[in-house]
């Protein structure tokens, strides 16, 4: 069973049948020319015969001056399999919103032919270009060969891990603000946390031009920065009416279906009550022709989405309604270092912000980094009773106090 | 020496990447439209026109195909293609003149066009019995198996509205599955297995600390400091193992796969949400998954047969009810569904607004 | 300051004042022939004065035989208002439903004039007649009076307390189960319950005839009995046209508000899809004429409510989705024979059963109560993976497991 | 002798006490209609009638106004009257003629009619500096003062829906405030004292269980066992003082009243749900609390001009959004306005459904 061609990959073989593109087919390939490759397919075989993987975790490695970047992997069988005993993998930050030249696409191409297993992810769940797989001693060279080429390192660890953004103001009408150019310049901004882990776990940005939030910045982004509006939706009315005609049902889906009911249509006009509408996207997206978000446009900043572990998955919650997003974009850069200086010295390890943010509470929170609390960071006030009020009288004080009154 | 090594350079400037008609209307595009399954055009203030052609990958993809990629764009698109949120690959023209031909080209490489509007598009995964050290179930496999039975949903068949499918291979939940439409989670059920020489490889205070449960607590066997493990009180995060490589938690016999429905991510009519547990246990069952495979499916068919125009998984489940998702997908209810972390208490019932 | 009629009461004069009826006038209505209103008069002023209360509690004091129905209160100034050093209540248990007689109220009258204060609520928030303030030495001739006249005292402390109802059958259209009958059942079955704490904490039951829940059952009792029906809500066109006639807007004010959007009306016809009706009432509140609730009538029970103490304030929370109430209500007094054995055993001191369900997780709360869990019983599902699997496959058990499949 | 003494003889039978009208017509009430403020009349399927005259009531009571009551049930009623669950007396008319004159008599006597319908009822409430020990307030002054202040929405003038308050004087929450549209609370603000000689009233173990976050610690004071308080821990709830007398809480500085919005218990439309924090402190002033009576006089006429039909509290600022609740009334949002207990994390706003 330990090698390909021997028995061959009955089991594997069975996923390169059907009609989607077939990720056996992509190993096979790669293993055509490819020890490593072919090494992997056998092992993953191994792993559909017995179910179980055969990886192992373990020391750190990683390239010169950089914590991060890197994932070491080794199998839990290196005698059997020893062109794959490493296999680690390398996080390259990929363009943001991830445009390519063809010749950029070869350039990572034939560095990786040289250097590793010729496999690969377009992309990773971050938003990287995962590099599948090599040996420790590759590691450096191809670092070399990709920063001489203008590519670098993504994160992993405790750092800050490779900001990414939506396709905005590239190709999408609805772009509030210019997500690739703030995603690039966080990225540019913050490269010392982003390769030299020193937080107290790791911390995700993601940019989404509009509350359609196309990066799902919202669920797993420790910071989400989502576009918004705070003026009137655009309205063309001829072309609502047109909607109408090519088979929209106005009423039925879009006033019925708005979360607060301030849409109306009487078949002639269509009517937006601005001040109730909550920037859903809904009767925008329904209608792209027709509406559009209006031209006072920023962003709702969000904190603290992430997985499971430990403390249970969060979703981000709002810390800054509406601000604008401009270059240098310095206010929301001040409050990004307020709020690592204040993760760095009380998170605990392991402890994401959004965790900590729970942990001593969203009031403490906001005050560690001086943010005034405001009603929108909340679905509603609290319900329970169990108030810390801060501060009492002493006796010594109570004529002052009845002074005051 | 330090100065010939570059670093800290970051990415390549993504303004270099782009086609020449997007460095033009950047920020100025109007409005869009579907024309067809998986192809959509831009078009901007100055009447410039970007059509866009969506083809599925499988993500895991070898230098070798990509190559060919990196081809078609330079016939079709002056060298330009980007990928997308969701690991589609999408080819930019500005001649639709060329959009047949593209199609036909990805067809011949085995790439299926769609996942525009309201589609199922992409499976996002992880790195499953490829990669990962964690891995409860393979990620490439199923989603390969998942994708071949759903895939007319991704290159045109008509839905209510966008279905988002996702992976991840352990409760880590790489690709945040949590807010998914529907969610394929692999899990283990067995607590990890201490090995022998834990303390040479672990901080003892810092696995007991990783443990959300309180399950671990210290031990001496033979005379050797280690830990050991309240089985009762595992859930199976396997965030010791994350810690501690000694306590792996693979097993064969008892990792498998659980299904969720219901979460969402975009704002657009009911807010963002986490997905649900639908179905506590299938088995791992390589190399197709026959029993996730149909799962998903029957949930796919129950939600495209009864949800209404732009109805999300969730949305349309929290207008019938849980009790009659339940009965319509013929899913077992069990204990498992039944909170016990955390926030238990709030997802009780707490009024008699019942359907009987 | 001390005794009324030196200084007066000047503040409390105060609240004789406006509208409303006063409580002052109450205690100076009693004050007048009895001493010790004379003196709570009094003490309460000084309260009003000082900001602060003068009560204490302290050892157990009540009848003989019994363990609940008798608060024990004592001033913390006994020297200065020694009438009212001691200052118990007796909680009396109110007949079901609050209804009485002129005699029966006057019979409570004269008892209460011959050993009290002369002061009551009527009636306290459990629903009790209290019987405001005695001293030790008059409770147990209380008592034999009120046994004498075939009353009898309620709960307090860690026992079951005094059950409630709404009106019900006896005055509203849309009880759908006899909630009179269900209390006043559940309070003689259980008065060894209702008399002598035995229980980790206090337990309540209330019953309301329909989900308006006019005893605020779910807010506020352990067990809420609820009615609701499970077929289709009765309509009555012509009655349906009346309402919009006079003046009713159907659309706006019933269609639009209905939770699940089931009810339509096209200016003639009223239609309910009643698969999708959760019986909420709201259509059958705003037309009492022209709708009514379905004529297979039962009720919802759910489980848990209290007030924040100790660990949150809490609904209760559906138990059996839908189940017929009639006598001699075997099921529902079996399965709450069953909660409390399982309470009695695994509750902690002053512990809620809606508290240690939380503890130990609904889930394992049915299994030890031999309930079946439903979906009805949730909101939704788990959110989060935290799953404990309760089985799992050891090696030896692999070939079966293998057959198996 | 212990055949003498009558016990566990329950409540007299409440069958014995129903007016022959409701003895016959039993469970087969028909439909009711709000005649005039305070006065109701349900029709049963036999064509009978019982008119329902509600009045309001202070609920303290002494013995001679009961006994009044009593002989308006006997002059008007053949002997029947009942309280309701918001402690208002109710009396049971079968001719219509009398109803006139029931309420002229009960105007005399200081009792005003309402309350039913959509309206202002009686504030539930409990014992404040009457009888407890436990009081952050007094219950049955404040509760003067604002429906005093009130009295005219529970007489007649028209409103949206119900209106439902309540008050506590402290978090034990007696009378269930905590799902009130508008919730009037006691609350302590001072951590409690120790008084000397705790150890020989209270088991000291039990005392410090008693506290939610584990804020008292056990200690030794002058050779004694006692416990300190963790001052920064304490959040005032004062089951410690309920465990232990000898840990007073009550503070004439420091007590006062918080308010709290938008509960409700039916299952009308929206689902039961607690009220949640609005004003974080109000001072102790009495004897008329002026500042509780005009707090909870603006959210009454905020929520009085801008409801629509049938919209009880917390479905109106769930229309509108919290935001704009605290700006229509000018309540400043402050820290303690966020949760920070157990469920606090799901009160923030995790979407950007917002209106900015
Ligand atoms: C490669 C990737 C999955 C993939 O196939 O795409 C990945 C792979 C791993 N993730 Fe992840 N995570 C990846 C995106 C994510 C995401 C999604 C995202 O970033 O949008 C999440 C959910 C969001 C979040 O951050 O919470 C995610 C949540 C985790 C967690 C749980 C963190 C938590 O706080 O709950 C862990 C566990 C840990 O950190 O120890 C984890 C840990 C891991 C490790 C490093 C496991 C480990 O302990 O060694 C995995 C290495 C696998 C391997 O063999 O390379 N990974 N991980 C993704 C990164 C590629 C990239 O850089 O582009
Ligand atoms: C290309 C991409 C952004 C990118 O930078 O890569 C993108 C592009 C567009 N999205 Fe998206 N979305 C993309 C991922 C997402 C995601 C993220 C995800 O799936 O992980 C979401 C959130 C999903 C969720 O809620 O779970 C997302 C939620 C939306 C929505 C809201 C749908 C809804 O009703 O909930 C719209 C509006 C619509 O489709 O009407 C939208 C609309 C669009 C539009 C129409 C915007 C525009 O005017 O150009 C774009 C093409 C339509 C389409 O159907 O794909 N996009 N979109 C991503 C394509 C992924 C893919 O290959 O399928
Ligand atoms: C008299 C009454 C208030 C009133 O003015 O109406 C009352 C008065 C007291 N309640 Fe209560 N509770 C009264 C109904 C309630 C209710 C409402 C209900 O039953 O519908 C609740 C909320 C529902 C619940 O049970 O949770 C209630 C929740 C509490 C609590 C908090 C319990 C919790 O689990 O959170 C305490 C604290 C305790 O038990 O130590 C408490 C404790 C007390 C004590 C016994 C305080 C004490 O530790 O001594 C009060 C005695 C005051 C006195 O001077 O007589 N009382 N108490 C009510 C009982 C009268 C009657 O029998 O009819
Ligand atoms: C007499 C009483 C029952 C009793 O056994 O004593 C009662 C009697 C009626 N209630 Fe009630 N309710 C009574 C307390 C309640 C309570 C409990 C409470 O307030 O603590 C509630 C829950 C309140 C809440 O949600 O916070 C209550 C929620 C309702 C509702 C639902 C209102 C809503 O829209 O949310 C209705 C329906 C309606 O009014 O249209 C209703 C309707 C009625 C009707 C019309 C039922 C009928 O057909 O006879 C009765 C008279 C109307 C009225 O407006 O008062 N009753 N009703 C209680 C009178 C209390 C009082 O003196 O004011
Ligand atoms: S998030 Fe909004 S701006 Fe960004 S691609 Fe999606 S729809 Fe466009
Ligand atoms: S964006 Fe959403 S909230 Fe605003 S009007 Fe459109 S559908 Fe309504
Ligand atoms: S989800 Fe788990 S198993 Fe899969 S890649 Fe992430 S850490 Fe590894
Ligand atoms: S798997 Fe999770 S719950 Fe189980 S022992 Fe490890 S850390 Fe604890
Ligand atoms: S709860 Fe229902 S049945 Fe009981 S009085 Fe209220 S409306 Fe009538
Ligand atoms: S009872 Fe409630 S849910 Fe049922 S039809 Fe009437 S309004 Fe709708
Ligand atoms: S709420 Fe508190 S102070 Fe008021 S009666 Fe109840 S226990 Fe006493
Ligand atoms: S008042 Fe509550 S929080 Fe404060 S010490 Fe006492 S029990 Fe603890």
């Amino acid at each position: 069973m330990a090698e390909p061609g021997k028995n061959g990959t009955p089991m594997l073989d069975e996923l390169e049948k059907g009609p989607w593109p077939s990720f056996v087919t992509q190993i096979k390939e790669a293993a055509e020319k490819n020890k490593m490759s072919k090494a992997l397919l056998s092992l993953l075989e191994r792993s559909y015969h017995e179910r179980i993987g055969h990886w192992k975790h373990g020391g750190i490695v990683g390239v010169m001056g950089y914590g991060g970047g890197v994932i070491g992997r080794y199998s839990d069988l290196p005698e059997e399999y020893p062109d794959i005993a490493h296999f680690h993998t390398l996080r390259v930050n990929m363009p943001t919103g991830w445009f390519y030249t063809s010749d950029a696409l070869r350039t990572i191409c034939d560095i990786w032919e040289r250097h590793g297993s010729g496999l690969t992810n377009m992309h990773g769940s971050t938003g990287d270009i995962i590099l599948l797989g090599t040996t420790t001693d590759e590691l450096e060279p191809t670092f070399a060969e990709l920063t001489a080429n203008d590519f670098d390192l993504g994160g992993s660890g405790s750092d800050m891990r490779t900001p990414s953004a939506c396709v905005g103001p590239a190709r999408c009408e609805w772009a509030c603000y210019d997500t690739l150019a703030l995603a690039y310049d966080l990225t540019q901004t913050f490269q010392d946390e982003l390769h030299r882990p020193a937080f107290p776990y790791k911390f995700k940005f993601k940019c989404a031009g509009c509350p359609n939030d196309c990066v799902a910045s919202i669920a797993r982004a420790d910071m989400s920065i989502i576009g918004t509006w705070r003026d009137e939706i655009q309205i063309d009315q001829k072309e609502v009416k047109a909607a109408e005609e090519a088979g929209l049902n106005i009423q039925r889906d879009v006033c019925n279906l708005c979360p607060t009911k301030c849409i109306e249509w009487d078949g002639k006009k269509l009517e937006i009550d601005d001040e109730n509408c909550v920037k859903c996207m809904h009767c925008i997206n329904t209608m792209p022709k027709a509406l559009r978000p209006g031209k006072d446009r920023g962003a709702t900043i969000l904190l603290g989405a992430k997985a499971p572990i430990v403390e249970g998955a969060l979703l981000s919650s709002v810390l800054v309604p509406f601000t604008k997003i401009e270059p240098p974009y310095e206010e929301l850069k001040d409050m990004v270092e307020r709020i690592w200086d204040f993760w760095s010295e009380h998170g605990k390890n392991r402890e994401r912000v959004g965790e900590l943010m729970q942990r001593v509470g969203l009031g403490n929170f906001l005050e560690a980094i001086e943010v005034e609390p405001t009603p929108e960071m909340l679905a509603h006030p609290r319900e329970n009773p169990y108030v810390f009020y801060e501060e009492y009288y002493e006796e010594g004080d109570e004529e002052e106090e009845e002074e005051e009154e | 020496m330090a100065t010939e090594r570059r670093t800290d350079i970051g990415p390549p400037n993504y303004q270099n990447f782009l086609p020449s008609v997007i460095k033009k209307n950047y920020g100025k595009w109007k409005y869009h439209e579907i024309l067809r399954p998986g192809v959509m055009v831009h078009v901007a203030e100055s009447g410039d026109k970007l059509f866009t052609v969506r083809a599925g990958s499988p993500r895991l993809m070898s230098i070798h195909r990509i190559r060919k990629f990196a081809d078609l764009a330079d016939k079709y698109c002056d060298g330009h293609l980007r990928f997308t949120s969701r690991n589609n690959v999408e080819f930019l023209l500005t001649d639709d003149s060329k959009i047949d031909a593209l199609i036909a080209d990805l067809k011949e490489l085995g790439h299926p066009v769609g996942g525009i509007g309201n589609a199922i598009s992409n499976i996002v995964h992880t790195q499953g019995w490829v990669h990962c050290h964690s891995a409860a179930t393979d990620a490439s496999g199923i989603v390969k198996a998942v994708m071949d039975d759903l895939h007319e949903y991704f290159t045109g068949k008509e839905m209510p509205g966008k279905l988002r499918i996702a992976l991840a291979c352990c409760l880590n939940m790489c690709g945040a599955v949590h807010c998914s439409d529907i969610a394929i989670l692999g899990i283990h059920r067995r607590p990890p297995r201490i090995l022998g020489g834990l303390n040479k490889v672990c901080e003892i205070p810092n696995v007991i600390a990783s443990c959300p449960t309180a399950a671990i607590r210290p031990a001496t066997v033979e005379g050797q400091a280690t830990v050991e493990i309240d089985e009762e009180n595992c859930m199976f995060c396997a965030n010791c193992f994350s810690v501690c490589p000694a306590l792996p938690m693979a097993d064969a016999l008892n990792d498998g796969v659980s299904i969720w429905v219901g979460g969402k991510v975009s704002n657009a009519r009911s807010e963002p949400t986490f997905s649900k547990l639908a179905i506590p246990f299938l088995p791992n069952n390589p190399p197709r998954w026959p029993e996730v495979v149909e799962a998903v499916r029957n949930i796919v068919e129950v939600w495209h047969k009864n949800a209404r125009n732009f109805e999300r998984m969730g949305e349309f489940i929290n207008r019938i009810g849980w009790p009659r998702f339940f009965k319509l997908t013929g899913i077992e209810f069990q204990k498992e569904h039944i909170d016990d972390f955390k926030y238990a208490g709030l997802s009780y019932k707490r009024s008699v607004q019942l359907r009987h």
